[in-house]
């Protein structure tokens, strides 16, 4: 934790148009910082924001507002070829595997395409080694080679597009829900993978994923988003063990159980209340309409994303910073049977 | 369903004729070309009128009389001579007209035929004023007009549309008056009933013209098609009862006798520019006129029966004896390979070649020009082993370029604006611009200049021939056939006379049903 | 988007400033004035001098340009000199919506029976259809309009006496010239939407169209079209002005009095008025279908922005 | 096989290939399944086992003209679907039949907004005014959690996050309340809390209308939650069929052995992860015996030569191992004490 | 439930020998699997094009004319230019296969050295426009905003200016070359192109395989040449394919112009051009054999076109 962080992000803001006068509020000032060879896992809500905060970091969206630093350099004051080599240390894992892929390259000339940008091979022969590598640390077949996008079932394309985002030997990479398509050995055997290459050659991660199991199991800290914000933002086990924000809380009781009995007997936190829309967050705590602890303030203020514990931030009037207010952990009052 | 609905069997005589394209301009001064003069010829009517020997007749001047010294002509105008708008035709109606046509603010590119009227340059060039032009409306009806030079053929040039009256009044007030149907006032056979720009006009017979008796037709319906296929195709259904014809389909035409020939004052001629190699020498410019088979080019590429030319001025004109002035001056040239081969090798002795310079026989674009250059190219080849390179240019480029004299041999043509062979032979006095070829000749100068002031007809003559003998001596352009007009013509109509200097008469004409 | 319409609208009138300015440049460079050669005869210098001054070309050109300029922004071009009694104003206000007329009709029938050809060949790809529909492309590309006119005269003129071979006096004068005139532009369309068809065809939205039961024809016009329809947009905006403007062979075979005639005869001519007159007219709408077609773009595709700089 | 009335699909020995580059893939090899009304049969299994191919089959949507159905059959309501006219296929294509795609950003289309998407299916089908099918589609976005129904539907796909096109491809599905759903790994891109919301939605749906469903997903715990009866596929072929419990507590093939054991769960403490060794073999050359053999700890002789037939464990609970046969009883002991 | 009695299973349960019935240890059961050779985007569509009969059937044809365009005029017994003026427009005879002209020279060999010139500009002429017309509307539409602004605006101005001039000016500059048709030609043949492409480039930019791209640090010239251009191949065929024959028709018109091929020596184009009026005439093989040629060279462009775009869409490959 004490390294430098290679990723320093502050008060990112991303918003869309949505028509002249409608403004989506996608990202909404968030600060994260990751340091070299950690692992941040980031879960929330579809339509958090997530993709978002991702590839505005990879500078694929034009960010509203806030800063970005890779390795220490804001990023708005690279020149060309110190953006080029960033480009060729941070990686993205794309959430949307076969669009991300040309339909009219081949799997060969898909994966190397990175190398052949940055150069990286010398020969074809030591490309395409590289590649059939590649493919098979993801589990693919090297008789892929040849195939096409179309020719590929979704896990297989997601692969692809994992071996491809590998290809450069990153520093960094931004992945976007990269094994949700994958069947659980499949995952296993990338997970693996990704998390060899952090112990072998320190590589960093965000790792944007909906299993919490496998984010626990990737990450050493994991930020909850809700709504555009970070609303919690903690070691892994510490948010497993004590979650601090409702939302969170409500995440975790959630998950499905890979047990027929359990699930049948599991009790999970419904959250009741009306879905809020980005273009029209609700005032206050963006989370307030589905809280299970609404409180009148939550209304009025927005809670501050405050460290309650030592490196354990959270956004809640529940742990806010303000003398007075916060009340200890609370479980859920309504609890309903699956 | 095509036109012949048209065809009424009401007994009414509709002739359908093509103009090819818009009138330039119904402004009798401005509308100087082919496709205003058929329209206007048969609208305005001048003070005399070509009859079907293509000589001027008494039109709106009942008759004339000549001074002594043959320059001052005083005309008398018909009494029952009126506008379609009911006003009387006057004098003045002239003397506006002529003086509009040689104002150099009008800017009437048929001006310079009224430098023949004293006074007339002068104005033109900015040099004088209009009240020193020697046309003057005695009275109402009678014209009195002075020229520098006593000119028979100034009865001819009058019958020009360039020369027709104009409603003083009418002009006077709406000075665009010849731009549209309801405005437009004339005095001719026909009215213009309407006109419809670009597309078609009708002309209904006039009944306010002194010689209506003699007018047939009750109406003219004129199509504006520009394309000869499309012409000869209407033709054909019946949509038109005249056509050009199309050089292709002329073989086939005149064999089944579908064709009228008749004459157009006019020759298509090569010039040879006399300012560059070879054609400097005398020799060679002769060797490359002998060696062109016109007769061939008029058979086998034209083919639209054409006489082909051994001499420039073209037939029809006759002298004061009654002869033409082709026959009298007869074939100047022949065909002579041989003949041709000899003077060739006698020139490039002269001037010392081994081999001649190369070249380049230039001609603006069409089918005729291209196919006619294809074929001399062709003899000179056979007949003088001579490879001769062909450029083909647009057209107003070709014609700035020959003005200025760029162009080694070229293809050039004469039409005549009025019938009588000084039009013809003027145009290679030094520095004309129809003489591209840079010849200049003192001799001939002096020629043409004696036949312009010369009174006596015969005298006159006498100089024309010297002239062209001269022109075809020293060979600075060799002339290749005289243009005709072949039209196909429906066998109901009859009488259209189509006059040499390029205007067709209607009053004539019937057309049966 | 009102931005971008003013940022179009500046656009426009810059682009065609600079059309105007390198017309007039160019029409001054090349040889020839409208009097070198009035129709066949060689006029003397002094009255190709009395002429220029009447037309005011005589200045000098810096001179001639302001008037020329003046003349543009006020729509005022003046007579033309071939036709002096007619201003160019009244020639493209008679000619115009003659060509429009035909024009129009000539994009419609060439835009739809283009767009089903292709869709045809597409839909039956590699198929007997395909085959058929694009051996009719192929040959509206490779015969040229005017030897498909004189054609169609030939036929249905001359030969069945089932319509009028030339002039312009109604419906029945109009049906030959609109197939001359719709064919190729029909063969392009069809050939383009049956290649982008073929690509739009293979896109997993048509399956998910496919699976929801809608018929072929809903597919095909509501999904593939409208995502196939984009090269065809862009070339119908250049073939929009130039084929509303009218069509030189077209009008001559035919005895069309439409426009089309002025932008080469006004050359031929060097009536410089009328060259002006045309060649602004005919830029005027040529930008605006172009602007037409971007904005259709944004349609077509809302993922299109034009205004927004890429990276 | 006879045909029982309670069935609403019945696949027999479907065999469907693809033309590719080199040769012919064979993704489903002799498939069959059947499924009951009102019931939920999951399919899980390795990536690229078939499993889309398989239900885009079932639709008859299998991609032209290189993918085709080589045999089997396809009987829904009693009707073959194989042989079915395209005319006939249409009216219970969107009406009675309907599939949630996979790859919800391609799935949908980019130039149309998803109002007049999610629409034109029930406008068309079910004959029913816009302003009805309008309103109905509102209330369908709601229901899966997508808010502010009405401006959403003027939007275009790319304008949406990942889950959220996901949830409209669920939506777009259930509008028309077909008898028979396939959802093709239906909430992949889900947070746990809208996947909850979801499957709640599958099961009320379920409850009201008695829907069947077929649920292909990598996620066991949704499995465990959701699924009646469970079909494990490899390599294009199903290799073990049976109730959920059977499934989960009595695994007899290997592979659905070692994928439950691949499975990470958050509430059990698990510090390595197990994938399956090897690769999956290549669907261009299938290998004679079973596919299964190359990764199998406990392959024979056999398994190398001639595929396994299915084989009843107990009750309705099938298997394709030769472990099962009779002859293989001695190894089986072995392997039970392994 | 159904067995998986499979089309491909050769043995029954049944019939299995007992002894086949043992465990085998792990190296004996991986199989090494095939490893095929590496076949690139090109190379594949090449195979696929070559397995297309119809393709190459025009491919064929485009060479074999090719060849006897060279060859033609060398082989025939007339010569392209000499005439006889007294065997003018003689029909189609043993003597003369396709007839004589006006001027009484044999069309056929017309016909072969036109096919020279027509075919050398119409595949000059789809050159220019895949380099320069795709170059240009691939930059302008990926880099889009002002340069796309400005880059349209220059075709505007192209196309607004009148090309009649601009010829006639090309004309008294340089006279007439094969040089100057092709300039003539380029002035304004590729924007067509350009536009097309661009078109195509707004819409596929946005697609997420070029932001894929683009994250690897792509640059632009990349992306439109790897990512962008090979994705909008259909409708640059299409538009190569259709700029032949209007190159072909537009060199007839320079040729009127005094630009193109002069005199004695003709195009296919200007071959055409002149026999429409012959035919009227009735001398049909003068716009016959010339359109003729035209239309089957249209024909192989065309098929050859459509294969290849079957070729380079893997989704179409068959
Ligand atoms: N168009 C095609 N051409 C060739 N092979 C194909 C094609 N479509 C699918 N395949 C192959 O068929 C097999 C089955 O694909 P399918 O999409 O059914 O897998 P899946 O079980 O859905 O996998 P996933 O869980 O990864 O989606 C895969 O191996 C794939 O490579
Ligand atoms: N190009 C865009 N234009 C307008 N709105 C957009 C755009 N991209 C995303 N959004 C909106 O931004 C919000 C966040 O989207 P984002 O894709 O970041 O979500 P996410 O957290 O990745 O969700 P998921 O887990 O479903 O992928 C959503 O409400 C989405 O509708
Ligand atoms: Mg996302
Ligand atoms: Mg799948």
């Amino acid at each position: 934790m004490e390294s430098p962080p290679l990723l320093k992000i502050s008060h990112l803001k991303k918003y869309f148009e949505i028509e002249r006068t409608q403004i989506l509020k996608a990202v909404d000032d968030i600060n994260l910082s990751i340091s070299s060879g950690e692992t941040l896992g980031i879960v929330g809500e579809s339509g958090c924001g997530k993709s978002t905060l991702g590839r505005t970091i990879m500078g694929l969206y034009q960010k509203t507002e806030g800063s970005i630093a890779f390795n220490g350099v804001d990023i708005d004051k690279m020149n060309t070829s110190e953006r080029f080599q960033m480009h060729r240390r941070m990686q993205m894992i794309f959430q949307d595997p076969y669009a991300s892929l040309n339909p009219r390259s081949t799997v060969l000339e898909l994966i190397a395409e990175p190398m052949d940008v940055h150069k990286t091979c010398k020969n074809n022969k030591e490309r395409r080694a590289r590649v059939e590598r590649l493919l098979e640390e993801v589990g693919l077949n090297r008789g892929f080679l040849n195939r096409y996008p179309h020719e590929f079932s979704g896990g297989q394309r997601q692969r692809i597009g994992i071996a491809r985002a590998l290809a450069l030997d990153p520093d960094f990479i931004i992945a976007d829900e990269p094994i949700s398509a994958l069947d659980v050995s499949v995952q296993a055997q990338v997970v693996d993978l990704l998390k060899r290459l952090q112990k072998e050659k320190g590589l960093t991660m965000m790792f944007i994923a909906h299993d919490l199991s496998m984010v626990k199991y990737i990450s050493s800290r994991i930020g909850v988003m809700y709504l555009g914000h970070l609303v919690e933002l903690t070691t892994s086990r510490n948010l497993y063990e004590k979650p601090l924000h409702p939302y969170t809380q409500a995440l975790l009781s959630a998950i499905p159980i890979p047990d027929p009995d359990i699930e049948e007997k599991r009790e999970r936190i419904i959250l009741k209340g009306e879905l809020p829309s980005p273009i029209n967050p609700p005032t206050g705590c963006v989370f307030r309409t589905r809280c299970p602890f609404v409180m009148a303030i939550c209304a009025k203020e927005r809670p501050n994303f405050v460290e309650v514990e030592d490196g354990h931030f959270a956004a809640c009037h529940l742990h806010s910073d303000k003398p007075g207010l916060a009340r200890p952990l609370a479980k859920a009052p309504s609890h309903e049977p699956g | 369903k095509p036109n012949s609905s048209n065809e009424k069997s009401d007994g009414r005589q509709v002739l359908k004729l093509n103009n090819g394209a818009e009138p330039t301009s119904f402004n009798p001064p401005i509308g100087f070309d082919a496709q205003s003069w058929n329209a206007l010829n048969n609208l305005l009517e001048g003070l005399t009128r070509l009859g079907k020997d293509n000589e001027p007749h008494p039109a709106s001047a009942e008759k004339w009389d000549v001074s002594q010294d043959g320059k001052t002509y005083t005309f008398h105008i018909r009494k029952d001579a009126k506008w379609d708008n009911g006003d009387d035709l006057t004098a003045a109606d002239f003397e506006y007209a002529w003086k509009q046509l040689l104002n150099p603010k009008t800017g009437s590119p048929a001006a310079f035929l009224g430098y023949l009227i004293e006074g007339g340059e002068a104005y033109n060039t900015k040099n004088g004023s209009a009240d020193d032009v020697q046309v003057k409306a005695v009275d109402t009806k009678t014209l009195k007009v002075t020229l520098t030079a006593p000119q028979s053929y100034f009865l001819n040039m009058i019958s020009n549309p360039a020369f027709f009256p104009v409603n003083k009044k009418v002009a006077e007030k709406n000075p665009k008056w010849y731009a549209n149907a309801k405005t437009f006032v004339g005095n001719g056979p026909f009215k213009l009933a309407s006109w419809k720009h670009d597309s078609n006009m009708v002309f209904k017979k006039s009944n306010t013209y002194w010689d209506k008796k003699s007018v047939k037709l009750d109406e003219v319906d004129w199509a504006m098609v520009n394309d000869t296929n499309t012409e000869y195709q209407m033709f054909k259904t019946g949509e038109l009862d005249s056509a050009s014809v199309p050089p292709d389909l002329a073989d086939q035409l005149f064999k089944d006798k579908k064709v009228t020939v008749g004459p157009q004052a006019g020759t298509y001629f090569f010039s040879m520019n006399v300012k560059m190699k070879p054609f400097n020498n005398a020799k060679i410019r002769k060797a490359f006129a002998l060696a062109v088979d016109n007769k061939k080019i008029v058979n086998y590429v034209v083919k639209q029966k054409n006489d082909p030319a051994y001499g420039f001025v073209s037939p029809g004109f006759k002298d004061p004896s009654g002869e033409d002035f082709r026959s009298h001056n007869g074939n100047l040239y022949q065909y002579d390979p041989a003949e041709a081969k000899k003077l060739l090798a006698e020139g490039m002795k002269e001037e010392g070649y081994k081999t001649l310079p190369p070249i380049t026989l230039t001609y603006n674009t069409t089918d005729i020009n291209k196919a006619v250059a294809e074929a001399v190219q062709e003899m000179y080849k056979k007949n003088l082993g001579v490879s001769v390179k062909l450029a083909n240019m647009e057209w107003n480029v070709y014609g700035v370029d020959q003005k200025k004299g760029k162009f080694q041999f070229s293809r050039g043509s004469f039409l005549a604006d009025y019938g009588d062979p000084i039009n013809f032979l003027e145009n290679f006095i030094t520095g004309m611009p129809m003489n591209s070829m840079q010849w200049s000749n003192k001799q001939y100068d002096q020629l043409i200049k004696e036949a312009k002031n010369e009174k006596n007809d015969t005298k006159r003559y006498a100089l024309m021939y010297q002239a062209e003998k001269l022109l075809m001596k020293e060979m600075p352009l060799f002339p290749v056939y005289f243009y005709n007009q072949s039209v196909l013509q429906s066998s109901k109509v009859k009488g259209i006379v189509r006059h040499p200097v390029g205007y067709m008469e209607l009053k004539w004409a019937t057309k049966s049903n | 988007m009102l931005r971008f319409v003013l940022r179009r609208f500046l656009a426009m009138i810059l682009t065609l400033w600079v059309i105007a300015t390198l017309t007039f440049l160019l029409m001054h460079a090349i040889p020839g004035s409208p009097f070198n050669n009035l129709n066949g005869k060689v006029l003397s210098d002094a009255a190709v001098k009395n002429l220029e001054s009447h037309y005011h070309i005589d200045q000098p050109l810096p001179i001639q340009y302001l008037i020329y300029l003046k003349s543009i922004a006020t729509f005022t071009y003046g007579p033309s000199i071939k036709q002096p009694s007619q201003t160019v104003n009244d020639l493209l206000g008679r000619g115009f919506p003659v060509s429009f007329e035909l024009g129009l009709w000539s994009l419609i029938v060439a835009v739809l029976s283009g767009i089903i050809l292709g869709l045809f060949a597409a839909l039956k790809h590699n198929g007997l259809i395909d085959y058929v529909a694009m051996t009719l492309a192929v040959f509206g590309i490779s015969i040229p309009n005017f030897v498909l006119a004189t054609l169609l005269i030939q036929e249905f003129a001359v030969n069945l006496h089932v319509l009028p071979a030339g002039t312009w006096q109604g419906v029945s004068y109009m049906i030959m010239p609109i197939i001359a005139l719709a064919t190729g532009p029909m063969a392009i369309i069809a050939r383009l939407i049956r290649s982008s068809m073929l690509e739009v065809l293979t896109q997993d939205y048509i399956r998910t169209a496919q699976a929801k039961g809608l018929s072929p024809f809903i597919i095909v016009m509501k999904h593939a079209l409208k995502n196939a329809l984009l090269p065809v947009v862009t070339v119908l905006g250049t073939l929009a002005a130039s084929i509303l403007t009218g069509t030189f062979v077209i009008e001559k075979i035919f005895a069309i009095p439409g426009m089309g005639k002025y932008f080469v005869d006004s050359i031929n001519s060097r009536d410089y008025p009328v060259i002006m007159g045309t060649t602004m007219f005919y830029s005027a709408l040529l930008i605006f279908m172009l602007f037409l077609v971007d904005l259709a773009y944004g349609w077509l595709d809302p993922r299109i922005k034009l205004n927004k700089e890429g990276k | 096989m006879s045909r029982s009335p309670d069935k609403l699909l019945e696949v027999e020995n479907l065999h469907v290939s693809f033309r590719a580059q080199g040769g012919e893939v064979h993704a489903v090899r002799g498939v069959a399944f059947d499924v009951a009304q009102g019931e939920t049969l999951a399919i899980v299994g390795e990536s690229g086992c078939g499993k889309s191919v398989t239900s885009l089959a079932v639709m008859g949507l299998i991609p032209r003209p290189h993918g085709k159905i080589v045999a089997g059959s396809i009987r829904f309501k009693g009707t073959e679907l194989t042989a079915l006219s395209a005319k006939k296929m249409r009216r219970i294509q969107g009406t009675d039949l309907s599939m949630i795609f996979q790859d919800p950003m391609t799935a949908l289309n980019p130039t149309l907004t998803i109002g007049s998407q999610l629409t034109e299916g029930i406008v068309y089908q079910k004959k029913i005014s816009r302003a009805a099918a309008y309103q109905r589609a509102i209330d369908m976005l709601e229901m899966v959690g997508l808010s502010n129904g009405a401006q959403r539907m003027k939007q275009y796909p790319h304008q949406f996050s990942g889950g959220m096109r996901q949830r409209i491809v669920i939506a777009m599905a259930l509008i028309c309340r077909p008898s028979l759903i396939i959802a093709d790994e239906p909430t992949t891109a889900l947070d746990v809390t809208i996947q909850a919301q979801i499957l709640e939605l599958f099961d009320q749906i379920q409850k009201e209308t008695g829907v069947s469903m077929i649920m292909i997903t990598h996620d066991l715990g949704v499995v465990a939650k959701t699924a009646d009866r469970v079909a494990v596929m490899y390599a294009g072929k199903i290799v073990e069929m049976g109730s959920k419990r059977d499934i989960f507590y009595h695994a007899s093939h290997p592979y659905t052995q070692a994928l439950l054991n691949a499975i990470v769960r958050l509430d059990l403490p698990s510090d390595t992860l197990k994938p399956i060794e090897g690769a999956p073999p290549d669907l261009f050359a299938p290998p004679e015996g079973c596919s299964f053999c190359e990764r199998c700890p406990f392959a024979m002789e056999v398994c190398r030569h001639v595929q396994p037939p299915a084989t009843t464990v107990d009750g309705h609970h099938t298997a394709a191992c030769w472990l099962l046969d009779k002859r293989a009883d001695g190894i089986r002991q072995k392997v039970e004490n392994y | 439930m159904a067995g998986s009695n499979g089309v491909q299973e050769k043995r029954t349960a049944q019939n299995v020998p007992e002894e086949w019935f043992h465990l085998l240890n792990r190296e004996s059961a991986i199989q090494q699997s095939l490893v095929r050779p590496s076949i690139s985007y090109w190379r594949g569509a090449w195979i696929q094009l070559k397995s297309n009969k119809l393709a190459m059937l025009g491919m064929i044809f485009l060479i074999l004319l090719g060849v006897a365009a060279l060859v033609g005029p060398i082989v025939s017994p007339y010569s392209v230019t000499a005439q006889h003026l007294t065997l003018q427009n003689l029909a189609p005879s043993a003597s003369h296969w396709f007839g004589t002209d006006e001027l009484g020279r044999d069309v056929f060999t017309r016909t072969w050295y036109g096919a020279r010139i027509s075919l050398f500009v119409g595949v000059v002429a789809a050159l220019v426009d895949l380099l320069i017309g795709v170059a240009y509307g691939g930059i302008s539409g990926y880099i889009g905003g002002k340069t796309d602004l400005v880059m349209m605006r220059i075709i505007e101005i192209l196309y607004g200016l009148p090309y009649l001039l601009v010829v006639i000016l090309l004309m008294v500059v340089m006279g007439p070359s094969l040089l100057t048709i092709i300039i003539a030609l380029t002035v304004t043949g590729w924007t067509g192109m350009a536009r097309i492409v661009r078109g195509q480039v707004l819409q596929l930019k946005n697609y997420e395989f070029v932001t894929a791209s683009k994250s690897f640090g792509s640059r632009p010239w990349r992306i439109v040449l790897k990512d962008l251009v090979p994705n909008t191949m259909g409708p640059i065929i299409v538009q190569m394919t259709l700029t032949v024959p209007s190159a072909i028709f537009s060199e007839a018109f320079l040729s009127f112009l005094g630009l193109g091929v002069q005199a004695p020596f003709a195009s296919w184009g200007v071959m055409a051009n002149d026999g429409l009026a012959a035919l009227l005439a009735g001398y049909w093989w003068r716009l016959f054999f010339p359109a003729l040629f035209i239309s089957l060279t249209m024909f192989a462009f065309n098929i050859l076109g459509d294969g290849l775009q079957d070729a380079l869409d893997p989704k179409l490959r068959r």
